[in-house]
């Protein structure tokens, strides 16, 4: 018995070096399952136009830079 | 964080009301038809489960979107509303989203030059306001002590026979009209009118006890009493000066072109008694002594002497009087300084040289500067300095005086002023026969509403002594009647001081009328002090109203209305055409302006505005050109505030006023006032010839070749009037039906504006003169500005070098008091030994009962409290968070809380002045009007302060007294 | 690489860090703030410089600066404690948790396999003893009942994510798991009270007794399968009743409780702590439990009934508590005479 | 792929507070629960800070990891959300963040926590865009609009900057380098873990 356990204790501490965590930031979704969220741009003002989105979130980053506005 | 349980007692007590106003069954009930929008959102919104649920919890989140009217954008269409924030002077615009009537969201603007979409905590949370809980719902009337609602009817009649019966037993003098600073021009503009026709000067506004000094200062020395330059002219700076004001906190906004100036190589100065968060941001900062202003300007304009910094050219031709200035500034040594401000002659040299060697250098100050009874020097001392180094009329220099209400520079400018009809002109009998041809009413008609024409030429008491005017014994006061009844329109009790006395005058009055949104800080001060004899009227907010209002850079905006008046409240002009209605003058008020359903409109009263305000160029802003540039914000230059092509090319935002001539003249606006290096058509100018031509033999008219840009006269020359303008044989410019209106007449009373054109358009002169700005102002009590130790000083050794001004018999009708007070409490320092500060809180406004009635905000400061260094809490055996009494000399003591910080030095205690509620270490809820006490109460700072007024103005001393502190 | 592993979240401190560290930088760079403040250090009561170089460590040390949101720990801006927290709960505790509970499990499976259940050597005799009054039974109970359903509960929130969501479902799951945490959260209070009352029932009987000491060395006869003479209660039940009721219930409870109101102006350490503390303790209580459970069922003959019903047979008292039965006989004869 | 970051330009925060009130104005918060919240260091001494702190949307979410339900989740654009309607109001991902985002309502007669609430990235939940449903459990969805955060729009001196990853870094960037200073601080362009391919790294400038 004794040698069951000590086995099956080395069997669990080699394999827990498997839970250690991926070397590099990885960008993670996690195991969510809930419900959907849509898309931002899968509504009526945009209608599914990506890229239209794309240009109207950076219009409005832009906007934050008020050195752009002033143009010195 | 997790919310607490009971943070403090009072929390329990505030979830348990704010849940209450959720819900809104109280009050919805009662409401009648004409808000039936919003009872329909309360009901439809919040049913019985959903009260229930809100009773446990501060907010629910779901209760709260339902009672604000949820924002999801539904198939109902959004209206884009376009206004301007009502908190400060920033003019930051708002694009308010309203759908069914219901403003459901706020947008920032970034075409707006002037904020580029930014807010501080008050203009992101303005949209509240437009739900406003815990505002006056309904006409009050204090009965027994408790407020009862009654109708509008009710109340305006009664009020009216009231009001008259006064008038018939005591004069029109007897009442007291306080206007308000928020107030839009329009509004303003018509108190004015409104306090004439019945018959009186005795009425004022916040301006009085926020930028009087500053206005008397500047103007007397060097033309206009505003802000030189503008917030966005800042970025061309290469050092700033901040001196008395805590922008970051009083105007956030404007740290936007301070720190986009600052990372483009600007040095930022502060100095200030408290290490604010203007401080913080500073490259140098110097803490001194509260009160000694004078001394540390003298002291850091010693070393620009002493170093021949000085602009030698400048000062020989555009400024008079600099030599006495310069005798009394050496007198300064540093040793002199240090024992006065304690700062150090390296860090005042430190100052003089980044002022020096980074020019234009602006400087800007606020309420830190102009609340002295000696205000009026210190701000001519800043002047002074500008003068010295050349940096008024250039472009990044100025003196940049932000005011603190949206619309006090509007006010202050064409409103409610004892001094003054709108646009500066006086009450001296040409100027009311200037504004009688302009409203189109007979002088005499008007002569006969006052008590005489001594007492419509005599400058009437001032808000800040309106509490004398009822105490005061009779045979003292200036006047034939004490003061019997005061109107409260837009003004809060607390900014004032000596509130204990306050309450005093209150309990005197025969009548009291409060008119505001939140008119709980008067009506709670009444209720406390009388049974009876006062009347609330709910007034709207300026997002229930249109008009225009004028920033601190003396642009104008064009506000329009977001929503209807809320509850039952009505636009302030309403109520003023409907009492005119009262008292009988209702035509004359409203003779040039069309009048629907009892509300004036405001584009007629602003071309009223337009016809009249010719000093000051209001005359150019017409309501029409307003609108086009609120449209086309996005046309508008950051920097320089001038459109780049569009429907507005070449104007600049706002038109700053002065924007002379009539609106066709299309004058661009001024954006910096005074500078020579541009055509008065595109907004140059020069310093005004308004003292004369000579003084004792010298020369006032400005040096040869110090005219602005293209003028015919490369010369100083006085003001145009159809004299000169005849003696020039520029007379046959104009046309002959401008000749026929010009004739006999000045720039300032020419109704053709003829003189203005053709001085202007045609020779490229200024209508008002080109002479040199005034160093040394003759006409003030200390001509050079010279330190006079505070009233309630800790330094008697002080108070003998640099005693204060002799006592004054009659000034603005009030006996006022310097010497002697200053003498019997020349020991005060013993039994109170800290100086007493106060100042702003980002999160507050004013007196700040909108503010603290705005759970967004006021979830952020919760309690007055005092800030104390640690070193005197420990030598008091304060610890943070501790309850403390601050006492002073005035035998009044607040309970607030202690907030241990460096912000303070070890002499000194700041107290933030927005708090009212509490009175004396008790909480007044019982005296509210039902259903409209602010969220927050707490102890003004303005209950304990002590005596004393500006030897100009009449401003009120709040920045420099002593207090004591102890553990409660 | 290994440097790299940092989580995102820390590369964001970092990132609100290099705007403070930069701004300090600049700060110390500006010539004039430093000869001024040393000016102003001579002078009593003026402020002394804040070590802006110091700032970033300090808000990495977790050290709270102001601000006029109000609760507790708002001033913190970044709290290094919930990466400590995390790795300890998501670590060790989860790990070697589920591995002693496993191991146990297993340890008594094969215990059982080898040498079944422990049964009596003489036949019941007909004639019963009363062992557990109505009282104790109930009290028993209560915490039996209460204690299983906060087992599995609780137990769900700390591995349910990873043995029963990817069975059942993720709604499912979290409608169950919340369900759990409301029963957890009342049974908790069940709980408490159950154990406090145990506490007071049963403390007399397991008071040590000399005859303990040859329990312990016989080990109980666990191994031997001989019955070592005991009081009413056996020393192996007095470890379970002051170590799993007693010390590690009061821990469970003390923790749970701090858990349970969180507006307590706890701090989130506190908090932290709390719930290792709890679940660790959750472990071991959990680990004992499965002994006494397999004791007190399949373990011994016997014993099951005791507890259900209250009374047991002469044999069983004989042979499990003979003192106690002893001790019994005495007083009934007491009575009798 | 836009990656929505928040900044906070401590250089330029002036504790003003507009973004927690633009916050709880767009959002509707309830009184107690702060999205956001402004803390100033070194208090009134030279030196002194503030940064604007609220979800920073890691990549590596904490709150996600501890979840014993899984309700979080990234949004393709980087933004961390979750399900109100699984969560269970457990606080663990309260007690391992370390910027203290998740906030509680009170529930409950214990004061127990209520779900959690926290700063959306005004990116509304997991409802339909712009629905009733949406706006009562998390707030504006000014993502759908084609808007940034309002706190971050909103902010006074432009402190606090908020969108696109790689445009709020171009404008610190910008900004830093202007101010003498910055190029060294560009390690950080990993700091919102690695990009996705096809999108442009912020330059490492040291």
């Amino acid at each position: 018995m004794s040698k069951f356990a000590i086995a099956l204790l080395i069997t669990v501490f080699g394999l827990s070096a498997c839970g250690d965590k991926e070397g590099v930031v990885v960008y993670k979704q996690g195991s969510y399952s809930g419900k959907t969220d849509g898309k931002p741009w899968e509504n009526a003002a945009f209608a599914g136009d990506k890229s239209k989105w794309d240009n109207s979130i950076r219009a409005r980053g832009q906007n934050q830079n008020e050195s752009k506005r002033i143009g010195d | 964080m997790l919310i607490k349980k009971s943070s403090a007692d009072s929390n329990t007590a505030r979830r348990g009301r704010l849940s209450r106003s959720i819900q809104g069954t109280s009050y919805s009930a009662q409401l009648p038809e004409a808000i039936d929008r919003r009872t329909f959102l309360k009901r439809s919104g919040v049913g019985i489960g959903a009260g229930a649920f809100a009773s446990q919890l501060p907010f629910s989140m779901i209760d709260k979107a339902e009672a604000m009217g949820s924002k999801p954008k539904g198939s109902d269409a959004v209206e884009i509303k376009r206004t301007v924030c009502t908190h400060c002077s920033v003019g930051c615009a708002i694009d308010a989203e309203v759908q069914n009537g219901v403003w459901i969201g706020q947008e920032p603007v970034f075409d707006s030059p002037l904020n580029l979409g930014a807010h501080c905590a008050k203009g992101a949370s303005v949209r509240e306001h437009g739900h406003g809980e815990m505002r006056l719902k309904t006409p009050m009337k204090l009965v027994d002590g408790k407020y009862q609602k009654i109708s509008w009817d009710q109340a305006l009649t009664e009020i009216g026979t009231k009001l008259l019966d006064i008038r018939k037993k005591s004069g029109p003098d007897a009442v007291y009209w306080i206007g308000s600073s928020k107030h839009n021009n329009e509004q303003s503009y018509l108190l004015r009118k409104f306090v004439s026709f019945w018959g009186t000067n005795n009425c004022d506004h916040q301006a009085r006890i926020c930028h009087s000094t500053t206005v008397a200062g500047v103007a007397n020395t060097w033309g206009y009493g505003a802000m030189t330059n503008s917030y966005n002219d800042m970025q061309n700076a290469k050092a700033i000066l901040f001196m008395g004001s805590n922008a970051a906190e009083a105007h956030p906004v404007a740290m936007l072109h301070v720190l986009h100036a600052k990372e483009n190589g600007a040095k930022i100065i502060v100095c200030d008694p408290r290490f604010t968060r203007t401080a913080a941001k500073a490259d140098q900062y110097v803490r001194f002594r509260s009160g000694t202003d004078i001394p540390m300007i003298w002291g850091i304009l010693y070393h620009v002497f002493k170093n021949g910094w000085e602009d030698k050219k400048y000062i020989d031709d555009r400024v008079y009087g600099m030599e006495k200035v310069r005798e009394e500034v050496m007198k300064w040594t540093p040793d002199k300084v240090l024992e006065a401000t304690g700062a150090t002659e390296e860090q005042l040299f430190q100052i003089a040289k980044t002022m020096a060697e980074n020019r234009p250098s602006s400087i800007v100050w606020c309420m830190g500067q102009t609340q002295h009874t000696i205000g009026n020097a210190m701000v001519r001392a800043f002047c002074v300095l500008q003068l010295a180094l050349g940096n008024i009329g250039k472009s990044g220099g100025g003196a940049n005086i932000f005011r603190g209400h949206d619309n006090v520079q509007g006010a202050t400018d064409i409103g409610p002023n004892p001094d003054s009809l709108p646009g500066y002109y006086g009450i001296v009998p040409g100027a009311w026969k200037h504004w009688a041809a302009v409203w189109g009413v007979d002088y005499e008609w008007i002569k006969k509403q006052y008590a005489s024409e001594a007492m419509m030429t005599k400058p009437g008491i001032t808000v800040s002594r309106w509490i004398d005017g009822v105490l005061e014994k009779n045979e003292n006061i200036d006047q034939d009647s004490n003061l019997k009844a005061v109107v409260y329109w837009g003004m809060a009790p607390n900014s004032q001081t000596r509130g204990k006395e306050m309450l005093e005058a209150m309990k005197a009055l025969e009548l009291l009328l409060v008119i505001d949104p939140y008119p709980s800080a008067t009506a709670a001060m009444a209720a406390k002090a009388r049974k009876d004899g006062v009347y609330l009227l709910p007034a709207a907010t300026q997002f229930e109203t249109v008009g225009s209002v004028t920033a601190s850079n003396r642009s104008l905006q064009w506000r329009e209305k977001v929503i209807e008046p809320l509850f039952e409240s009505k636009p302030d002009h309403v109520i003023m055409y409907l009492l005119a209605q009262k008292f009988g003058f209702e035509k004359e008020l409203t003779k040039n302006i069309k009048v629907t359903n009892n509300e004036p409109s405001m584009e007629d009263t602003l071309r009223e505005i337009n016809k009249g305000c010719w000093t000051i160029g209001y005359t150019g802003q017409s309501p029409e050109r307003l609108k086009l540039h609120m449209k086309n914000m996005h046309t508008f230059d950051v920097k320089t505030l001038r459109a780049k092509g569009g429907p507005c090319d070449g104007e600049y935002f706002g038109l700053p006023w002065p924007c002379y001539g009539t609106p066709e003249m299309k004058h661009p606006g001024s954006p910096n006032l005074y500078d020579t290096s541009k055509h008065v058509m595109d907004g140059g100018g020069n310093f005004r010839a308004n003292f004369g031509v000579e003084k004792d033999g010298v020369n006032l008219l400005a040096g040869d070749g110090s005219a602005s840009k293209g003028a015919d006269l490369q010369f100083g020359y006085p003001e145009f009037d159809h004299v000169l303008l005849k003696k020039l044989g520029w007379w046959d410019d104009l046309t002959e039906e401008e000749k026929k209106k010009a004739e006999g007449k000045n720039w300032k009373t020419d109704s053709s504006g003829g003189i203005i054109r053709v001085a202007m358009k045609v020779h490229g002169c200024h209508p008002f003169g080109n002479a040199k700005a005034r160093a040394s102002v003759w006409n003030f009590p200390d001509p050079v500005p010279v330190h006079r130790e505070p009233l309630y000083s800790t330094r008697p050794d002080m108070v003998d070098k640099y005693p204060t001004h002799d006592d004054k018999k009659a000034f603005w009708r009030m006996p006022t008091l310097y010497k002697s007070v200053q003498q019997k409490n020349k020991d005060v320092g013993k039994e109170f030994p800290l100086i007493l500060t106060s100042g702003r809180l980002v999160e507050y406004e004013g007196g700040g009962e909108e503010t603290r009635s705005n759970p967004w905000l006021a979830e952020l400061q919760q309690e007055a409290f005092v800030e104390i260094n640690p070193r005197a809490a420990n030598d008091r055996g304060i610890r943070n968070d501790d309850w403390v009494w601050l006492k002073t000399p005035t035998g009044a003591q607040l309970k607030v809380r202690a907030q241990v910080t460096e912000r303070v030095g070890s002499d000194t205690c700041f107290m933030p002045f927005h708090f009212s509620g509490h009175w004396m270490g008790e909480d007044m809820l019982q005296y509210y009007p039902e259903g409209a006490h602010p969220l927050v109460r707490g102890e003004a700072v303005n209950t304990a302060t002590t005596y004393g007024y500006d030897s100009v103005t009449m401003m009120q001393e709040t920045k420099t007294t002593v207090c004591q502190v102890v553990k409660a | 690489m290994k440097q790299l592993k940092s989580n995102s979240w820390l590369w964001a401190c970092l990132l609100a860090a290099c705007a403070l560290v930069l701004a300090s930088a600049h700060a110390a760079d500006a010539p004039a703030p430093p000869a001024q403040i040393q000016a102003q250090a001579q002078k009593p009561g003026v402020t002394p410089a804040h070590n802006a170089e110091a700032t970033w460590r300090e808000v990495r040390a977790g050290t709270p600066g102001v601000t006029t949101v109000r609760g507790t720990e708002t001033g913190v801006l970044v709290s290094p404690d919930g990466n400590t927290w995390r790795q300890i709960r998501h670590g060790p505790v989860t790990f070697y948790g589920s591995l002693l509970v496993i191991l146990v499990i297993v340890a008594i499976a094969l215990f059982h396999s080898r040498k079944g259940m422990l049964r009596l050597s003489e036949k019941p005799t007909g004639r019963t003893l009363v062992r557990f009054s109505n009282w104790e039974r109930s009290v028993h109970w209560l915490v039996a009942i209460s204690f299983v359903c906060l087992a599995l509960t609780g137990g769900n929130m700390l591995l349910g994510k990873y043995v029963l969501m990817p069975v059942i479902g993720h709604t499912l799951f979290s409608w169950l798991a919340g369900m759990g945490k409301f029963i957890h959260n009342f049974l908790g209070v069940v709980f408490s009270v159950g154990a406090v009352l145990m506490l007071a029932t049963f403390y007399k009987d397991n008071i040590w007794h000399p005859s303990d000491a040859e329990w312990i060395r016989k080990a109980g006869g666990l191994v031997s399968r001989e019955h070592v003479p005991s009081r009413r209660f056996n020393f192996g039940e007095k470890i379970w009743f002051w170590l799993g009721v007693g010390l590690f219930g009061l821990v469970m409870i003390a923790s749970g409780l701090s858990l349970l109101f969180p507006n307590l102006y706890e701090t989130r350490h506190a908090m932290q702590t709390a719930e290792v503390i709890h679940s660790i303790a959750a472990t071991l209580i959990f680990c004992m439990s499965l002994g006494h459970i397999y004791l007190g069922t399949i373990g011994v003959e016997g014993a099951y009934q005791s507890i259900r019903t209250g009374s047991v047979d002469e044999t069983w008292a004989k042979e499990h508590h003979q003192l106690w039965y002893d001790e019994q006989v005495q007083k009934k004869l007491g009575k009798g005479a | 792929m836009a990656r929505m970051k928040f900044l906070c330009d401590s250089e330029r925060c002036i504790e003003c507070n507009g973004c927690v009130t633009a916050c709880k104005n767009e959002n509707e918060v309830p009184w107690g629960v702060n999205r956001r919240r402004v803390v100033t260091l070194g208090d009134g001494l030279p030196g002194e800070k503030s940064v604007s702190v609220a979800c920073m949307h890691c990549s590596d979410a904490p709150c996600m990891a501890v979840c014993p339900v899984d309700c979080f989740y990234h949004t393709d654009e980087g933004v961390v959300l979750h399900d109100k309607d699984m969560c269970i109001g457990c606080g663990y991902c309260f007690y391992a963040c370390p910027f203290g985002a998740p906030q509680y309502p009170q529930s409950g007669a214990f004061g127990q926590r209520g779900k959690m609430d926290k700063c959306t990235f005004c990116a509304g939940g997991p409802e339909v865009d712009h629905s009733e449903e949406e706006f009562k459990k998390y707030g504006r969805n000014r993502l759908a609009e084609g808007k940034l955060p309002l706190c971050a729009e909103m902010c006074s001196t432009k402190a606090l900057l908020g969108g696109d990853g790689d445009v709020v870094s171009d404008i610190f960037r910008d900004r830093a380098l202007k101010r003498g200073k910055g190029g060294e601080m560009w390690g950080w362009g990993s700091a919102y873990g690695k990009p996705e391919p096809g999108t442009k790294k912020p330059e490492v400038k040291s």
